[in-house]
C-alpha cells in the first residue's frame, strides 16, 4: 500500500508553533503529529492519555500528579523529562507568554517536576475542565532547547517529524522512527493550501490532493455519488450563531430577539449557507457532546407569531439595521438568508460583509455591530456567556453562577446536569439566533481508512491514517 | 541617450521614494491590528503588548518610516509579522513563482500575437483577417479568470493532462514546474496576446501606409520583403510600449489567476498579507512591484532606442 | 518607338473615375512634364506606371513600357522592372525614407535584390552613387539615418535609391514641391544631369509651370483627369493656344494690378522692431554641460509705415515664422523691442495686448489648418471680434461678418456653411476675412499663397491688393516666392539664418540684388519667361 | 432613422451616415444597447424578486420559469444578471466619469501651462501608473472595506492618468495648429481656447477611450467582485457570480456561463463599438492603449 498523503487544508498557518498563535491551522498540521501534550483529545471530543500515561487527582481537586512516558525523546534526539512540562506550562504562564490561550493556564498555582517521569501540578482552585485544557494544542509540550524555533521548525515528541515549508504552497512530515508509541502507517504527509473553495474541487478531480478533512460543503454535491471518494459529514465544535447585540436597543428587548429567533427557518439556511450540511442547534452546544440537549424546538419557526412578538415589543412594521458578516462562507450566504428571512418580519438588514481583521475589531473587539454571523470553533465554549464584557454584551447572574459552579465540580454527571441548564439559559433568553452545528464535511480517496470523522478539535491527527491494500 | 537615461535613473528614483511614501501611509491607516490579529480572539492584554512589542509596531510612524526605507536601500525588507521570516526570503521563494508566470505567459501572447498580427495585417480586408481579429476581439473581452476556470475544467479535470493547480517546487524538477505553470500561463497570456495582435495588426497597418513603404515597393522588393524588412521593425515601436505595460500588468495582475490555481506567487502573498494585516510584507511587495514597473518602462525606453534611431541622438 | 506608351487609360478608384482616357508618350531619353492643378491626377498616372496604385483602384486601357504592358503585367514581373528599368522619386522627403534604416542600406538593398551582388559589392555601389548625388561619403557615411539629413539632402537619398540601377525611365513626382526655392534648384540640377549621362527619360511632375518650361522637352497638361494639351514645351507654352494653357500661364505669371503706389512721403512707422533676438533652448546631449541656446532670430531691425505693404524673403527655416509669432505677440523675444503704433508690446500682458490686437491680424498658410473644423464660418470669421470692448450683438455680429465677407468676395450666406464645404482658395478668403473684420492697421500674412495653385493664388494676390488699396492696411508677407514679392509688396527684406542681410524697394532688390544670399534666392527662383527664353536658346 | 437635416449640418450629417454603414459601430451599438435596455427594465421588472430566497429551488437547470435557471441560493440567474447588468454599468460609467472628469481637465491643463507644471502632471501620472491597478484597488478596498463605491474610486482613480495623457497628447497636438494661433490673435486666453477649440476637437479621442475604459471598467468590476472586493451582495454582480459559480461548476455549468457570457458580451460591445467609433470620428488616430 501507499505510505505517502496529500491533505488539503484551507489556511496557511503564519508558523508552527501552536503555543504561541490561535490560529487553528498550527493545530491542524501539527497537533498530535508532530506534537503532544500531557492529554489528548480523542475523535469524540474525550479526554485521552497522551505524553501522561496517567494521573491521580487530590480530593480537593486541586493536586494533578502526572505519570509521565517514558522513553519518549524530541525530534532532535534528547529525551523527554518532567523538567520539560514543567519549562512548558511555566513559559505559558509567564508575564511575557504569548501564548493566546493564557486562560488555560490560569488555574495553575504551581508545577514540580517530582522525579524525571512524575509531574506534579498544584491548581489554585478545583477546575473540572483542567485535564482537557491540557489537551488543547496551546498545551503541548516543547523542550527548552528548541522552544524558540518552534515557530520555523518545529520540535515535538509526536510519531511525525516536521521535514520542509514550502511558504505558500504546502507543510511536509516525515515519519518518526523513534517514535515511543505505535508507529504510524504514513511515511509521509503533505500539508497542501488551498484557500480558494473553487480550487479544492479540480485538486481534488485531478488526484493532486487525497484528502480535503474540511471540503467546501458548497461543493460537496459535485462529488457525492462518485465512487472514488469518501464523503462523511461529520461535526465540528463550531456552533454557528446568529451573534446579537444584546447592549443594543432594540436587540436588548427579550421580545425582538424571540422574534428573530421564531423568524428563523433553520432548514434553509443549512440549505443556503453549508449546502444543506450541518446539524440544527437550539443552543450553543455541540449535538456531538454527551452533554448536548436538543432545544431547537425552544422557538419554532413561525413568522406569524414573530410579527406578533415584534409588534408586542412595540415594533409592528419592524425596524432596520446591519448585518456584518465575515468572509466565511457559511457567513457570507448564511448571512443572505437570514437577511431575507427577517425582511419577511419587517426588519430590514444591511449587509456589510468584513474581513477578518474588520470583524475583530469593528465586532469582536469594539461591539460596534447589531447583528453578524460566525462560527465559534473552541471546543466546550458555552463559559463564553458568562464573561463580562463579551461581545454579545449579555449578562445574566443565574448563567454566571451555573457556570462558575461547572468550574468547581469534576464529577461527569454532575457536570452534564449543570451543562443542560446552561444551555436552556441562553436557549430561553434567545441570546443569540443559534442556527446549526457547522459540519465537517470531509471527502477523501475512498482507499483512505483512519480519517477523523468528526472535529472535536481543531486538528488532523494522522496517526491512524493508513491506505487500504 | 546616456543623460536621457540618468535622468530617467533619477526620476524612477523619485517616483519609487514618492511611492514609499504613499504605501507607508495608505498601510499606516489600514484598520486591524496585527498583534491582535495574530493571537486571535481571546488574547490576553498583556500577550498584545508584548508581541507589539516585539514587533516593533509600537514605535512612533516617522521613526518606523526611515527605519523602513533605510532597511530598503540596503535589501533588508524586514521581517514578517506573521510568518517572522525576512520578507526578502518570502518575496525570493514567491517571486520564483511569479516571474517565470510572468514570463511565461508574456513569451506565450508575444509568439502568439505578432505572427497573427502581422499575417492579419499583411492580408487586410480579406476573410482570414476578419475571422482573426473577430476572434482577438473576443479574446480581449474574455475575463481571464473565467478563461482560467474553462481551463482547467477541460485540461485539467476533463483530460488530466496537467495539473489542475499547486505548485510542487522547482526542486521537483523543471519540467513540473513548467507543468504546473502552463495553464495559469495560458490564461494570461490569451487576453494579452488578443490585444497584442490587435496593436501589432494597426500599427503594421499605419506603417503599410507610410512613403517609406511605397519607395521600399518602388525599388522592386516583393511584399514579403516590404512587410518583414520595412515595415515589422518600424511596427514594433508600439507593440513595445504594449508589451511594457503588459509585463507590469501581468506580473501584478496575477492576483486572480494565482488565486484560481493556488499558485504561491508575489499575489496572492500580498492578497493574504493584507487580509491578515503583515503590512511590512504588503509594502515590501508593493515597493518590489512598483519598482519592477518603472525598471520595465525603463528597459521598453532602452528598447524604443535599439528599434528606432531618432531617439538614440535625438534625446 | 518610344519607351513608354500610355493609351487610354482610365482608372477608377471604388467606383469614383479619376483619370479619363490619358493617353501619353515618352520617347527614349526624352523629359516629359506632367502639369495640372492639385488633384488632376499627376500622382495616379505615375503611380499606375509603377503599378503602385491604391488598393480600391481599378485600371483600364493600356501602358506599354519597353514591349510589357503594366496594366497586365503580374506582380512578380512587376517587382523586376521596379527600381531596375523604372525608377521613381517622390514628392516629401522627409517620409519617403525609412527612419530606421541607414541609408546605405536603403540604397543599397535595391541594388543587392536585382543584381544578387553581396553585401560588400552592393555598397560599393551605394556609396558611388550617393556620392554621385552631392553625399560625399567623407561628410555622409553609409550609416548615417534618415534623421540626421536635411530635407534636401534626404531628397538626394530618394534620388540615389531610384536612380541606383540606372532606370530606363525616372518618374520624379513633384521632387521640389516641398523644398526651398534654393534647394529645388539643386535638385532639378541634380536630376537634369543625371538623365543627361544615363540616357534615362523623365517623367517630371509638377504645378509649377516654370519648373517644368525650365527642365521638359515636352509638356503634358492635365486638368480633372484628362489631358488638356500635350507637344513641345516652348510651343505650347509661347502659344497657349489652349485657353486651359493660356489661364495657367497668365496666373502664374500674374501681377495684380495696384491702382496707386504709395509715393516717396514717408508716413509715421506703425511698426518698429529694433535689435529683436529670439533664442530657442538646445536639449542636452550631454549629462551636466547647458548647449549653447539656438538663435532663430539675431538682432533683427526694421520700420514698417503704415499702409504699406512689405515683404519677408529667406530660405525656409531662416527665423520668418519666428520673427513673424513675435510681430504678433504670440511669442516673446529674448530680447530686444518691438512697437506698434508707437507702444512696446514684448512686455504687455494678453489684456493690456488687446486694443493692438484688434489692430494687427495674421493670416496663416495652410488653408485648411486654419479653421477649427467643428466651427461654421459665422463663428470663424467673428472670431476676433471677441476683441471689441464692448460685445456685438448678434445682429451686428452676423451684419459684421457678413460685411468681411462681402470686402473678400464671399456672398454672406456663406457664413451657415462649414469650412470644409470651400476650396482651398475660398477657404484662404475666409481666412482673410477674419483678418480684416476688426479693421486692423497691420496684417501679417505668413506664406498666405504657397499652398494654393496657380490660378487661386493669382485670385488671392489680387484681393490683397486691392484690400491694401481700399483699407489702406500694411502688410507683413512672409514669403519664400519671390513672385510673390514681386507683384504686391513695395519692399523687400531678404532674411538669412536669423538676420536681415537685405532692404530695399522691391524691384531694386529683385533686380540688383546685393548680398549672396539675396542673390541665391533670386537666381534660383523659377520664372517662366526666363525658361522659355533659354529654351528657345537652346 | 431620419433626421432633420438642419439640426445635423456640416461634418456631422457626413459621420452619422459614415457611422450608420460601419458594421463594427453597428453591431457593438447594438449590443449596447441591449445590455443598457436590460439594465433599465430591471429597475422596473424582473422575472423574479430576488430579494426574497426560495433556497428550495436552488440550482435548477434552464427552464420556462428560469430560461436561465437558478444560483445556490435559488434566484434567477436571468434577473440577476439583468440587475448585474445594471451594477456592472454604474460602476463602470462611474469610474471612468472620475476618470474624465479629473483626467480630462488635468491634461488640458498641463498641456495649456506646459513647462514645470506640464512636467509635475505628468509625473503625478506616472506614479499613478507605476502602482499595479489591481493591487492598489486591493488595497483601496482593504482600507475602506470592499463595496461597490470603493470599487468605482478604486478603478476611478487608475482612469484619472489614463485620460489625463489622452487629453493631453490630443491638446499637444491641437495647440499649435494654425486655429489656435489664430484665436490667440483674437486676444483668447488659454481658458477659453481650451473651451472652445481643444476640447471640441479632442472629443472624438476621448469619446474612443472613454469606450475602452468603460470596458476595462467592467473587466476590473468582474474582477474585484469575483475576488470578493467589489459589489457586495445581495446586490448581485456578474464578477461574483461567477465566483458563486466556481465551486459549483461540475454540477452546474450554467451558474458560470451565463455570468461570464453576459461580461463577454458587454465587453465585446463595447469595444466594437469604441472601434466603429474610432474609424467613424478619426481613422488616422492611432489607438492610445
Ligand atoms: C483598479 C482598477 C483597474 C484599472 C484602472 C485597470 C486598468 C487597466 C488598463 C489601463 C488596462 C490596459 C493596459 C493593457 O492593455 O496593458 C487594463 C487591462 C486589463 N485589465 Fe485592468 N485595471 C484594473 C483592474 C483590473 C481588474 C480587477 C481586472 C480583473 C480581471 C482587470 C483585468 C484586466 C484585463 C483582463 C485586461 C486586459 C485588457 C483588455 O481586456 O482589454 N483589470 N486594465
Ligand atoms: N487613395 C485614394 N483613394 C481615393 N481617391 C484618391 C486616392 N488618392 C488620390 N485620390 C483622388 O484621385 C484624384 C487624383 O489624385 P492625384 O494624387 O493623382 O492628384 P495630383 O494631380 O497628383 O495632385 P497634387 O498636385 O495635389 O499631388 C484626386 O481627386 C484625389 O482625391
Ligand atoms: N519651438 C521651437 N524650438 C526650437 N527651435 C525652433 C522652434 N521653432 C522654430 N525653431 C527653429 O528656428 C528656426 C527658424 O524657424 P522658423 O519657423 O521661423 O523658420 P521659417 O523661416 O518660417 O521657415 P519656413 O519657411 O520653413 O516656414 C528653424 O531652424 C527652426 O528649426
Ligand atoms: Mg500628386
Ligand atoms: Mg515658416
Amino acid at each position: 500500500a501507499r505510505t505517502d498523503l496529500v491533505l488539503g487544508v484551507v489556511l496557511e498557518p503564519p508558523h508552527l508553533d501552536p503555543t504561541a498563535g490561535a490560529a487553528a491551522a498550527i493545530d491542524e498540521i501539527v497537533y498530535a503529529n508532530v506534537f503532544e501534550g500531557l492529554t489528548r483529545i480523542g475523535p469524540n471530543g474525550e479526554v485521552q492519555p497522551a505524553l501522561a500515561e496517567s494521573w491521580e487527582i487530590s480530593d480537593d481537586g486541586r493536586t494533578y500528579t502526572f505519570k509521565l512516558r517514558e522513553g519518549a525523546t524530541f525530534h532532535d534526539g534528547t529525551s523527554f523529562e518532567a523538567e520539560d512540562v514543567k519549562f512548558t506550562l511555566e513559559r505559558a504562564m509567564a508575564d511575557d507568554s504569548t501564548n493566546a490561550q493564557k486562560v488555560l493556564f490560569s488555574a495553575i498555582e504551581s508545577v514540580e517536576a517530582v522525579g524525571p517521569v512524575t509531574l506534579k501540578v498544584t491548581l489554585e482552585h478545583p477546575q473540572g475542565s483542567f485535564l482537557y485544557n491540557m489537551g488543547w494544542g496551546d498545551a503541548v509540550v516543547v523542550a527548552p532547547e528548541t522552544a524558540d524555533g518552534n515557530k520555523e521548525n518545529p520540535v515535538g515528541t509526536g510519531p511525525f517529524k516536521f521535514e520542509n515549508w514550502a511558504k505558500g504552497s504546502s507543510v511536509t512530515i516525515v515519519k518518526n522512527p523513534d517514535y515511543w508509541g505505535e508507529p504510524v502507517a504514513l511515511d509521509k504527509a503533505e500539508f497542501r493550501f488551498i484557500p480558494d473553495a473553487a480550487a479544492a474541487i479540480p485538486a481534488l478531480l485531478s488526484g493532486d490532493v487525497h484528502a480535503f478533512p474540511m471540503f467546501p460543503p458548497d461543493a460537496v454535491t459535485q462529488v457525492q455519488g462518485d465512487p472514488r471518494f469518501e464523503v462523511v459529514i461529520g461535526a465540528t465544535e463550531g456552533e454557528t450563531i446568529l451573534a446579537t447585540n444584546n447592549g443594543k436597543e432594540p436587540f436588548s428587548n427579550l421580545k425582538v430577539r424571540q422574534a428573530i429567533a421564531h423568524a428563523l427557518d433553520r432548514d434553509e439556511i443549512i440549505m443556503g449557507a453549508s449546502n444543506g450540511f450541518g446539524v440544527p442547534i437550539g443552543s450553543h452546544f455541540s449535538p456531538a457532546n454527551e452533554a448536548y440537549v436538543d432545544l431547537t424546538g425552544t422557538y419554532p419557526y413561525d413568522v406569524e407569531k414573530a410579527k406578533a412578538l415584534l409588534s408586542e415589543a412595540g415594533y409592528p412594521d419592524g425596524f432596520s439595521g446591519t448585518l456584518k458578516l465575515p468572509p466565511p462562507a457559511y457567513a457570507r450566504q448564511g448571512g443572505e438568508v437570514v437577511a431575507s428571512q427577517l425582511r419577511e418580519i419587517g426588519i430590514d438588514l444591511e449587509i456589510v460583509p468584513v474581513e477578518w481583521a474588520q470583524w475583530l475589531e469593528q465586532v469582536f473587539t469594539n461591539k460596534d455591530y447589531d447583528l453578524t454571523i460566525v462560527s465559534h470553533t473552541e471546543p466546550n465554549d458555552i463559559n463564553i456567556y458568562a464573561r463580562d464584557d463579551y461581545y454579545f454584551n449579555y449578562d445574566n447572574d443565574v448563567f454566571d453562577a451555573v457556570i462558575e459552579e461547572l468550574d468547581r465540580v469534576s464529577d461527569p454527571e454532575k457536570r452534564n446536569e449543570l451543562y443542560a441548564k446552561a444551555q436552556r439559559i441562553i436557549a430561553e433568553d434567545a441570546v443569540n439566533g443559534f442556527l446549526f452545528q457547522l459540519p465537517k464535511t470531509g471527502v477523501w480517496d475512498a482507499k483512505l481508512e483512519g480519517m477523523w470523522e468528526n472535529m472535536p478539535i481543531q486538528a488532523n491527527d494522522l496517526t491512524g491514517v493508513r491506505w487500504a491494500e | 541617450m546616456i543623460p536621457y537615461l540618468a535622468k530617467r535613473l533619477l526620476t524612477g528614483l523619485l517616483t519609487l521614494l514618492a511611492a514609499s511614501i504613499i504605501v507607508f501611509s495608505v498601510l499606516e491607516v489600514l484598520p486591524g491590528d496585527p498583534a491582535r490579529i495574530m493571537l486571535g480572539m481571546n488574547a490576553s492584554p498583556e500577550a498584545l503588548a508584548a508581541l507589539r512589542t516585539e514587533m516593533g509596531i509600537d514605535q512612533p510612524v516617522l521613526a518606523r518610516y526611515l527605519d523602513w526605507v533605510a532597511g530598503l536601500a540596503t535589501g533588508d525588507f524586514g521581517r514578517s509579522y506573521t510568518y517572522s521570516t525576512p520578507v526578502i526570503d518570502l518575496i525570493a521563494e514567491r517571486v520564483a513563482v511569479s516571474l517565470p508566470l510572468a514570463l511565461l505567459a508574456l513569451a506565450l501572447s508575444t509568439l502568439i500575437a505578432l505572427p497573427v498580427g502581422v499575417y492579419a495585417a499583411s492580408r487586410r480586408g480579406t476573410l482570414s483577417d476578419t475571422l482573426t481579429m473577430g476572434l482577438a476581439q473576443v479574446g480581449v473581452a474574455i475575463p481571464n479568470f473565467w478563461f482560467a476556470m474553462l481551463l482547467v475544467y477541460v485540461f485539467a479535470v476533463g483530460l488530466r493532462l496537467v495539473p489542475a493547480g499547486g505548485f510542487p517546487g522547482w526542486d521537483q524538477g523543471i519540467l513540473q514546474g513548467l507543468a504546473a505553470l502552463l495553464l495559469p500561463a495560458v490564461s494570461l497570456a490569451l487576453p494579452q496576446a488578443a490585444i497584442l495582435a490587435r496593436v501589432t495588426r494597426s500599427a503594421m497597418l499605419e506603417v503599410l501606409g507610410e512613403d517609406y513603404i511605397r519607395t521600399a515597393r518602388a525599388k522592386g522588393l516583393p511584399r514579403r520583403a516590404v512587410l518583414w524588412r520595412h515595415a515589422l521593425r518600424n511596427a514594433l515601436i508600439p507593440v513595445l510600449t504594449i508589451l511594457g505595460l503588459q509585463f507590469a500588468f501581468l506580473l501584478a495582475g496575477t492576483i486572480i489567476i494565482e488565486n484560481v490555481f493556488y499558485l504561491p506567487g508575489l499575489g496572492r502573498l500580498v492578497f493574504q498579507a493584507i487580509s491578515q494585516r503583515d503590512l511590512i510584507v504588503v509594502e515590501g511587495v508593493v515597493m518590489l512591484l512598483v519598482a519592477t514597473v518603472i525598471a520595465v518602462n525603463m528597459l521598453v525606453d532602452v528598447c524604443y532606442a535599439i528599434a528606432d534611431p531618432r531617439l538614440r541622438t535625438a534625446r | 518607338m518610344s519607351l513608354l506608351e500610355i493609351e487610354n487609360l482610365s482608372l477608377d478608384i471604388g467606383g469614383t473615375p479619376i483619370l479619363k482616357d490619358i493617353s501619353l508618350s515618352i520617347g527614349r531619353g526624352e523629359v516629359m512634364g506632367l502639369v495640372g492643378e492639385s488633384g488632376s491626377g499627376k500622382s495616379m498616372t505615375a503611380l499606375a506606371v509603377m503599378g503602385l496604385l491604391p488598393h480600391a483602384a481599378r485600371a483600364r486601357g493600356s501602358i506599354m513600357f519597353d514591349g510589357i504592358d503594366l496594366v497586365a503585367a503580374p506582380e512578380a514581373a512587376m517587382c523586376r522592372l521596379r527600381g531596375d528599368d523604372l525608377g521613381m522619386v517622390f514628392q516629401e522627403p522627409m517620409t519617403a525614407l525609412n527612419p530606421v534604416k541607414t541609408i546605405g542600406e536603403q540604397v543599397a538593398e535595391g541594388i543587392r535584390w536585382h543584381t544578387g551582388a553581396n553585401r560588400a559589392d552592393a555598397e560599393t555601389r551605394a556609396r558611388a552613387m550617393l556620392h554621385r548625388v552631392g553625399l560625399p561619403e567623407a561628410q555622409f557615411p553609409l550609416t548615417r539615418y534618415p534623421h540626421e539629413l536635411s530635407g534636401g539632402q534626404r531628397q538626394r537619398v530618394v534620388i540615389a535609391i531610384a536612380c541606383a540601377l540606372k532606370p530606363k525611365l525616372l518618374i520624379a513626382d513633384e521632387p521640389t514641391t516641398a523644398l526651398d526655392v534654393v534647394l529645388q534648384a539643386q535638385i532639378l540640377e541634380l536630376l537634369k544631369s543625371l538623365v543627361a549621362e544615363g540616357g534615362m527619360s523623365l517623367l517630371l511632375i509638377s504645378h509649377d509651370l516654370a519648373v517644368v518650361a525650365d527642365m521638359a522637352e515636352r509638356i503634358t497638361i492635365m486638368r480633372h483627369g484628362e489631358v488638356m494639351e500635350a507637344g513641345n514645351t516652348r510651343q505650347t507654352l509661347s502659344q497657349r493656344a489652349h485657353p486651359y494653357t493660356r489661364q495657367l500661364a497668365e496666373a502664374s505669371t500674374h501681377v495684380p494690378h495696384r491702382p496707386q503706389s504709395p509715393g516717396q512721403s514717408k508716413p509715421a512707422p506703425l511698426l518698429q522692431v529694433k535689435e529683436v533676438v529670439r533664442d530657442y533652448p538646445v536639449r542636452a546631449r550631454r549629462l551636466f554641460t547647458r548647449p549653447a541656446p539656438f538663435r532663430a532670430v539675431d538682432h533683427v531691425s526694421f520700420e514698417l509705415p503704415a499702409g504699406r505693404s512689405m515683404a519677408l524673403v529667406g530660405r525656409s527655416g531662416c527665423g520668418k515664422s519666428t520673427l513673424a509669432r513675435m510681430i504678433l505677440a504670440l511669442d516673446r523675444p529674448t530680447a530686444g523691442s518691438i512697437r506698434f503704433q508707437g507702444e512696446a508690446l514684448e512686455d504687455k500682458s494678453e489684456d493690456a495686448l488687446r486694443p493692438h490686437r484688434r489692430n494687427m491680424q495674421v493670416v496663416f498658410q495652410d488653408p485648411y489648418g486654419s479653421f477649427n473644423p467643428r466651427h461654421k464660418v459665422e463663428r470663424l470669421v467673428a472670431e476676433p471680434l471677441h476683441l471689441l470692448d464692448r460685445r456685438p450683438s448678434p445682429a451686428e455680429r452676423r451684419e459684421s461678418v457678413a460685411e468681411a465677407l462681402s470686402q473678400v468676395g464671399l456672398s454672406p450666406a456663406d457664413m451657415e456653411k462649414y469650412p470644409h464645404e470651400f476650396s482651398g482658395g475660398q477657404r484662404q478668403r475666409i481666412s482673410i476675412a477674419r483678418a480684416i473684420i476688426t479693421r486692423p492697421k497691420l496684417i501679417v500674412a505668413d506664406e498666405p499663397v504657397s499652398a494654393l495653385d496657380v490660378s487661386i493664388r493669382a485670385q488671392v494676390l489680387d484681393l490683397f491688393a486691392d484690400l491694401n488699396a481700399r483699407l489702406g492696411v500694411a502688410y507683413l508677407f512672409i514669403t519664400h516666392d519671390l513672385t510673390v514679392a514681386r507683384a504686391i509688396t513695395d519692399e523687400v527684406m531678404v532674411m538669412h539664418a536669423g538676420r536681415i542681410v537685405e532692404r530695399g524697394p522691391t524691384a531694386r532688390v529683385l533686380h540688383h540684388p546685393e548680398t549672396e544670399p539675396a542673390r541665391a534666392l533670386i537666381d534660383a527662383a523659377p520664372d517662366l519667361e526666363r525658361a522659355l527664353q533659354r529654351q528657345g536658346a537652346a | 432613422m431620419s433626421l432633420d437635416p438642419v439640426f445635423i449640418a456640416g461634418p456631422e450629417r457626413h459621420i452619422l451616415r459614415q457611422a450608420l454603414s460601419n458594421r463594427s459601430f453597428l453591431i457593438g451599438l447594438a449590443i449596447v444597447a441591449l445590455v443598457a435596455a436590460m439594465a433599465i427594465v430591471s429597475f422596473a421588472w424582473t422575472p423574479q424578486d430576488i430579494t426574497r430566497l426560495q433556497v428550495s429551488d436552488r440550482m435548477q437547470g434552464l427552464s420556462l420559469a428560469h430560461p436561465f435557471g437558478t444560483d445556490h441560493l435559488g434566484r434567477d440567474i436571468l434577473s440577476m444578471i439583468m440587475i448585474g447588468a445594471r451594477n456592472s454599468i454604474a460602476v463602470a460609467i462611474l469610474a471612468v466619469g472620475i476618470g474624465i472628469g479629473l483626467g480630462v481637465p488635468l491634461g488640458c491643463w498641463a498641456a495649456a501651462r506646459g513647462g514645470w507644471l506640464d512636467e509635475a502632471v505628468m509625473r503625478v501620472n506616472d506614479l499613478v501608473f507605476a502602482f499595479p491597478a489591481l493591487l492598489s484597488a486591493v488595497m483601496i478596498t482593504a482600507i475602506f472595506g470592499p463595496s461597490a463605491i470603493n470599487a468605482i474610486i478604486a478603478i476611478g482613480i487608475f482612469n484619472v492618468p489614463v485620460f489625463a495623457r489622452v487629453a493631453r497628447a490630443g491638446a499637444l497636438a491641437i495647440w499649435p495648429r494654425e486655429y489656435v494661433l489664430a484665436a490667440r490673435a483674437s486676444g483668447k486666453g488659454r481658458f477659453l481656447i481650451t473651451v472652445e477649440h481643444i476640447l471640441p476637437n479632442i472629443a472624438s479621442v476621448l469619446l474612443v477611450q472613454g469606450t475602452i475604459q468603460f470596458a476595462l471598467g467592467i473587466l476590473a468590476e468582474a474582477g474585484l467582485s469575483y475576488l470578493g472586493l467589489g459589489t457586495q451582495p445581495p446586490m448581485p454582480s456578474w464578477g461574483r457570480m461567477l465566483f458563486d459559480a466556481q465551486t459549483r461548476m461540475v454540477v452546474a455549468p450554467h451558474l458560470a456561463l451565463f455570468p461570464g457570457l453576459a461580461i463577454v458580451v458587454t465587453v465585446l460591445g463595447l469595444n466594437l463599438l469604441g472601434d466603429g467609433l474610432r474609424d467613424v470620428l478619426d481613422p488616422r488616430v492611432r489607438r492610445q492603449r
